[in-house]
């Protein structure tokens, strides 16, 4: 199955719901979509946040998103995959990323989903600040977030790029 | 005989180093990402505290996820990061 | 924590985006949604379908989609979960049913939807007719189906009910 | 001793039975939601087809799923269905 796949870095705002449409309509043989989509929440660790910027590496991050993009299509059964990355400055309740997955069944898009997000925050090259009332700090990597990416590597697929 | 690379810096390594980028002449001795960290620490306060710690920070030969053992031989641009924090 | 939940069972056609944006709105502590949307493939086992049409058991469907609501916000930490399930004809293309998940991280939230669909494939009563060529045929229960949603009784919770 | 009980059929229960729903007066020998099955298949040639193969069949006392040992004692309404395909 050939899947379609858009990966995109931007600034902008991004519409979920658009990109879904996009890779469903006109067609019927898809039966499950599934998005995901991450938000700037007002706190981290606890403290209040008055928003973040998130720093990516031109070029890097498009080549690292869709070199996972192009795993997931050949993992899985998929009729489509949208990535949105958004960088610059973020204000708490707006859309971070998104990530769409269309399948014929609903296995499929789950697993999808959750494989290009535990990539997407462990693998592409995008780093968050916050700012808090003592100033600008640093997103540190959380350990969870390896593990879960870690699920994936049974295959040993990824382990030589580690 | 010395290599000229591009050398790019992200994040606190970034703002550490005091700088985006910058193009260095590396000496011949520096064959791996790691001989690289080790020689721009020595460069000056600034890449001392960087690259104090080098076991925290990541390394992308022309924009691919190395290991500090890497070669740089045929590298044309190389990144400092620390641990991505995308998603 | 206490999760806002929306169960809706009904013919009309619904809007996605709007239920996310329904659960995340005026608020920041929010930071993953997950939304999965079913849809009427024009196959059933390979043969193509004219539509499709959904029988349901008024007042069993709600409660038992609204036991498995309040299973999920029992056992992952959830800001808000909607459910809308269609009854009634839908056209090849045309939307089944929905399920939104909202929390702060995005483990909780892709755990939840995940285990939401699994019970509603094996458990919600709905059964789906089908119109093919040579007639209504009533599509038959998959395994698969139930093998998934046994993927989430290793607490013994369900056991007693099954 | 008989009892009064409404019986409702979904998908091809209902299309076989042929009747969405029904009251029916139990026997009094008839005390688990299986004998009832037994008891319903006798009734005549639409119910024996319905109920001809009795482990395909799920039941649901007051609109909760039960299992065919359990007991119709306490039951206003008992349903009768295919396994679920919704979703």
């Amino acid at each position: 199955m050939s899947t379609i796949t858009n990966v995109r870095i931007q600034s902008e705002p991004f519409d979920v719901a658009a990109e879904a449409s996009k890779l469903t309509r006109g067609r019927t043989d898809a039966g499950a979509v599934v998005t995901f989509t991450g938000i700037c929440r007002g706190d981290e660790n606890g403290e209040p946040i008055a928003a973040l910027t998130l720093e990516h590496y031109p070029g890097m991050a498009e080549t690292e998103i869709e070199r996972h993009v192009a795993e997931a299509a050949a993992r899985w059964p998929l009729i489509g995959i949208t990535v949105i990355h958004r960088y610059g400055r973020i204000l708490p309740g707006d859309d971070i990323m998104m990530v769409v997955t269309v399948s014929s069944h609903r296995a499929a898009a789950f697993a999808a989903a959750d494989f290009l997000m535990d990539y997407l925050k462990t693998r592409a090259p995008f780093w968050k600040q916050v700012e808090k009332a003592d100033g600008k700090i640093w997103v540190e990597a959380k350990a969870a977030d390896d593990e879960a990416a870690g699920r994936w590597t049974s295959s040993g697929k990824h382990q030589a790029a580690e | 005989m010395s290599k000229t690379l591009k050398v790019r810096y992200f994040a606190w390594v970034r703002e550490r180093v005091g700088k985006p980028d910058e193009d260095v002449q590396v000496p011949a001795g520096v064959v791996t990402v790691g001989d690289l960290m080790t020689w721009l620490a020595s460069r000056g306060e600034e890449y001392a505290h960087a690259f104090e710690n080098p076991k925290v920070i990541r390394a992308a030969i022309d924009r691919a996820h190395v290991k500090p053992q890497a070669s740089i031989g045929g590298a044309a641009e190389i990144a400092f990061f620390p641990p991505m924090t995308g998603g």
